[in-house]
């Protein structure tokens, strides 16, 4: 019996933590930011440690690992606010596309210079002014939020569950990109206009084991940046004086620090165990996910102020940075589907709800 | 309990109405730049009718009414029902003003008050610095008496408004030796004096709402100095107390939660009315509880000021600690409602409703912090509120 | 403007204090508490002082004075948690007994002899089991947890916002005592077959009347309550001593006393301004009624369990009683609507749901 | 990740099933009264299957099998699905038998282990005194030798067992002029010892589920000492932190969790079920989320420990501030979901559903207490898991 993470599940963890410590510190980060750089540079060096086809069969170019180990990954680049697609084109994309045989797409995806990009808003609750609707072969309607804004394909679902696949280049489709407040991650919206589109999947289950994959992995970005803005609390009350004493010996400023850990620390056994549960627990992978998705979105935001209160005017200021990693979690609260209504998918799921 | 303000008072507000439906014509273009020449006179027409700086002597260019609790409100419900210009605002209106009449000399009211009301002369504030934030009373600066001028070397931070003011009103440590409360000046002085950078200081938000503000041997002339050598932190005190009240006041939580309220009865999710979401009107009306609660405080605090009531002392202490607390959860609330588009920012076309969500979510997170931390709050509130024993104090090294 | 006490209602506040403090100290709310007494003594001395007949009109033998007065009284008595049926027999029977002109009922509940009890929880959310219906002029159900175990008669509401008078001896009519946590005051379940009722009203506003002055005076007690759990944190913190200081001397534990107070204050003014509008401004009594009874319920919730943890293991025994505040606090907090479905109300109210 | 336990164990739960298909009439009489013989038989005969005080070796009356920490969990995982009774428990069994494993003299070992385990010695625990609590190496309780004997004097206080006990086990200061934690002594005595008064402490929820203790002039035999004298600190500590973890176990958390969500479902307001009213329902899903996250570090925990994983510390030491929490708060959404109903109490024939919500309310907010209140743990987490820095320190007087 073993809980927790196996010694090549650690390695991983480790040689990802070490480039991105060298590589991608953040003033590069600043600079994705400021729009100087763009962040091909840093996916081409995740791409050459595996990242794009860590989830993609041996067979087709990847590395064939698993979900969990692909939660590793994802509190990394949480951890590091790291500037990339993973969550929607490593993650997400390929469960429909191993699932419907797209071996074209898989090895362009393992090798990190095909990017696919996940249009699900749409179909988890379409907001007012947005939806999409398939007729035939063909897809018009306005997708908004779509997970990263330079991919050069992208999936789209409808609110029947299908998942079509649609070229950038395809004529018909315009795309806009949509600045949020994480400004390390790009989203755009789609508009289209009787775009020709590729049926990739009809089966519901494929449309919710993309998107329950989509949802672990960002518990885990969240995971991995709260635990980093926990990090930073702790050393700054360690050196900031005020009252002849470091901060960090005031009871009021501990006990922030303590509640952060204790509401966060149970918090890795359960992204591990969601993806665990993706990889070998099928009966529960859904619920388990539902629920790492929520519940990190709720002890992400707590997390996210009690740190900027304990770093004071410093951390409202850019001079730390500290926000990169604030509003990350922020972003990974509302992408997918907000807290509410994926509890409520929760609910669904375990058949606590009347399905009306 | 009696919630009318009485017969002089429905003269009053008709008075105020009869100014606002002959004059609303003459306001000022919205976005006019400071200096421009309709916002002083605007500003100049206001004074001389009695709706800003009513309560300042005619000698010092205001208007010289008795003082009164309830005409200033009804001035300010009158011009934000009718959508008016209420004039200038700032610290050196709402802070400085009010300290000069009470410690200033006579040729500092002279000099200083009637332009700075005008809006001639703009303030700034420099209180913080790196290393005095909640401690603000291990402030640094340090001033020093070279002939008959001061030389101050230092560096403030937090200065909101820096590179657009004239002056500023600064705290200084002119007695090294004295004890930490005591060692400090409250010094007035050009921002044009040689030897002062100021350096934006980009926030959370993205924008520059504060400044860093350097001095390398400034010069100041001796008398420039409010109150004694070794009083500044008495001067400030009297000041601070007006701040905390004021930065999040719940008549502006209200009409922000009726915002949140539009949103979510304008909004949908998969077809559905936002609102009739259980899950998320019952957020929003455990925040109207709240709001609720906090207005009815303020009602109890503008009764208690009108009537010379001291037993809302404690209510009035909570102010500043629930008040940004709630804002800020008012404006998580409006984020979470908005699902993905909750996102939305800068640009973004569908940033909509009143404003910006996430830059208020922001910009109330800071407000926690500034102004007193929410920690700092707590401590007086236990200590001078509910008078528990202060902590055991730290010596210097 | 004066927004807060008149100097009257001040006098009546010290005067009820003074007698509440002298004549019904914490023995006597535990010898009620064993079942050694009931709260008729005190009731007694409560009618000396006008308090079932605080909102009778003059007339009819009553001080004839309003709700604002009344919720003064309803936060002494929370403060002292003293037993008595004023909530129901005072502040809520003479609503629909005024509106319907019963002169005869009136007189007799103004002197205390008679006492009126209330029997609205099945109109509010009727529960497993239990609910009553109307068939001419008799009576048949259950009604739960009905207000006040030893009244005389009773108001019974309906669904349909009627208010039927029962006599406690009419045939048909069983009463069993309820125990709940908290002893300081009675209930009582009513077992009704056929029972003959006098249908006092039929108008729903007089229901909603009725039922909001038992929200505001339950907020009210709430508001007393919680204070007088605070004041005795403050003081037991400043008396405690551990690690060689008073355990007030902490920050953690200031911090806890001052966010009960940050929390709480604001209630007082929230809860005259409930009762104020009961009395001047009709258009918000309703709203403002529940929002008075739910916000009391959570504050008052927490209020309750931090004074406890600030008294450590004595405020957990009964040595101090801390929890004959503790009890009474979650009593008025399900009582008449938990805080859920009020608030539910408070948007119905305000239109804010679509009325099915 | 490999949450199987392997197919030793595979073998092992067959042994544990057959014994429990082979024995379970042989149970003891739901409510059988301590010292009853049903349960002595019932406790020998788990004892010499290895059901219970399995790695306690045959010297001192247990099974002696060989450490493992899967079996255990094996064993309570199929005694609970089968509901069979898992024999003695108690602080004597739990707490003092590991210490004197470790720590007592070869003669304590043989005189104490044995009884203790078969229920034949019920002990109590001297610990906190009242003004001991969270401070609790300042407890003045005295013992002094007299010749061959220690003689006691003081009080201790939440003693829970103290009217069932035939023993306790109890800190004392034994060296006065020594700093506080090391002037203290673990001594073991007979609660029939004369000059031992014991007296219920009532509690909030109503019952006596505590006592207090009074010793005037008590004598000990001076070798009834564990550890040396002034040495009784680092046995108690030894202690402590088993008792921490297990007072609010996630699995627990999980199946009264469940119970709440069947009142839910059978229960209706005005017609409709609980379960259908999405805000309750809302905060149901929110408790799950904590209770999924506790019970996946409890996951953790097990396997560091079987593992000998360091790793995992942090996760160990939250456990009981996070699990005493959000035992209150499912008690508090029970009572809620329950309306009026959530206050029956006592002899209320509504009172339904698994045991009773108010109670367990209360008791839960006295462990959030009991066992280093949760001010306590977040000083110990942030000190010994987080590495900041201690309070400054005040002298006694």
């Amino acid at each position: 019996m073993q809980f927790g993470l196996s010694q090549e599940q650690t390695l991983l963890q480790d040689s990802v933590t070490k480039y991105l410590r060298d590589q991608v510190a953040l003033d590069k980060v600043r600079l994705i930011a400021s729009g100087e750089l763009n962040d091909a540079e840093i996916w081409q060096g995740l791409s050459e440690l595996g990242l794009p086809g860590l989830m993609i069969p041996e067979a087709h170019g990847g590395v064939g690992l698993g979900a969990l180990d692909a939660v590793v990954i994802s509190e990394c680049l949480g951890y590091h606010v790291t500037p990339s697609p993973f969550i929607s084109s490593a993650a997400m994309a390929p469960v429909p596309l191993i699932a419907s045989n797209r071996d074209d797409m898989l090895a362009g995806i393992a090798t990190g210079e095909l990017r696919v990009g996940v249009a699900f808003g749409e179909a988890i609750g379409a907001r007012t002014g947005a939806g999409v609707v398939a007729k035939g072969a063909t897809l018009s309607g306005k997708c908004l939020f779509v997970l990263d804004g330079d991919a050069d394909h992208y999936l789209i679902a409808t609110t029947d569950k299908k998942i079509f696949l649609v070229s950038t280049n395809a004529s018909g489709l315009k795309r806009n990109a949509l600045r949020t407040i994480d400004i390390t991650r790009s989203t755009c919206e789609l508009v289209l206009d009787n775009v020709a589109a590729d049926l990739i999947s009809e089966d519901p289950r494929v449309y919710e084991r993309t998107l329950d994959m989509g949802r672990v992995m960002q518990a885990a970005d969240t995971l991995g940046a709260a635990q980093c803005m926990l990090d930073q609390a702790v050393v700054y009350a360690g050196q900031r004086e005020q009252f002849n004493r470091v901060i960090a010996s005031f009871q009021a400023v501990k006990h922030m620090c303590a509640d952060m850990l204790a509401n966060l620390e149970p918090c890795r056994a359960l992204v591990w165990y969601a993806g665990h549960a993706m990889d070998d627990i099928p009966d529960e992978a859904r619920m388990l996910a539902c629920h790492a998705k929520a519940h990190l979105s709720e002890v992400g935001r707590g997390v996210a102020k009690t740190s900027t209160e304990v770093h004071g005017g410093m951390g409202f200021t850019d001079l730390v940075g500290l926000h990169y990693w604030f509003k990350r979690i922020g972003a990974n609260r509302q992408l997918l589907g907000s807290p509410e209504l994926v509890r409520e998918e929760a609910a669904l799921v375990q058949k606590l709800v009347d399905q009306a | 309990m009696d919630l009318s303000y009485g017969t002089e008072y429905i003269a009053f507000r008709e008075e105020v109405k009869g100014f606002i439906s002959k004059n609303k014509d003459k306001q000022p273009k919205a976005g006019a730049e400071p200096g421009n020449p309709e916002l002083l006179a605007w500003q100049a027409l206001l004074i001389a009718n009695g709706f800003h700086s009513r309560t300042i002597p005619k000698a010092y260019g205001g208007y010289g009414a008795e003082p009164d609790i309830i005409k200033p409100r009804i001035i300010s419900e009158e011009f934000s029902k009718a959508q008016i210009n209420t004039g200038f605002s700032g610290q050196g209106i709402s802070m400085l003003t009010p300290v000069l009449l009470e410690m200033g000399t006579e040729a500092q009211k002279q000099q200083f008050i009637k332009p700075t009301i005008h809006g001639e002369m703009v303030w700034c504030q420099g209180y913080s610095e790196p290393g005095a934030g909640s401690d603000l009373a291990s402030l640094t600066t340090k001033a020093e008496l070279d002939g008959d001028e001061w030389v101050i070397n230092g560096q403030k931070i937090w200065t909101s408004t820096a590179h657009l003011a004239d002056w500023i009103f600064c705290l200084v440590r002119t007695e090294p030796e004295a004890p930490k409360h005591q060692g400090i000046s409250f010094l007035l002085f050009d921002m044009n004096t040689p030897g002062i950078e100021i350096r934006p200081l980009v926030d959370m938000t993205g924008k520059a709402n504060f400044n860093e503000v350097f001095f390398t041997d400034v010069r100041v002339p001796k008398h420039q100095i409010v109150g004694n050598r070794g009083q500044g932190w008495l001067v400030a005190n009297a000041i601070l107390g007006h701040e905390r009240g004021s930065l999040a006041p719940p008549d502006a939580a209200q009409s922000r939660l009726d915002g949140v309220t539009r949103l979510m009865n304008s909004e949908t999710i998969g077809g559905e009315k936002v609102i009739d979401n259980p899950v998320y009107r019952d957020r929003l009306l455990k925040l109207q509880g709240s709001v609720l609660a906090q207005k009815a405080n303020d009602m109890r605090l503008l009764s208690a000021r009108i009537n010379q009531d001291q037993s809302a002392k404690l209510a009035g202490m909570i102010v500043k600690l629930t008040g940004t607390e709630l804002r800020h959860e008012i404006e998580g609330l409006a984020i979470d409602v908005m699902g993905e588009i909750g996102l939305a920012y800068g640009d973004n076309p569908y940033l909509r409703g009143n404003g910006s969500w996430q830059y208020q979510y922001m910009y109330y997170l800071g407000l926690i912090i500034g102004g007193g931390t929410s920690q700092i709050q707590k401590n007086i509130i236990s200590e001078r509120g509910l008078g528990m024993p202060k902590e055991p104090k730290i010596e210097a090294k």
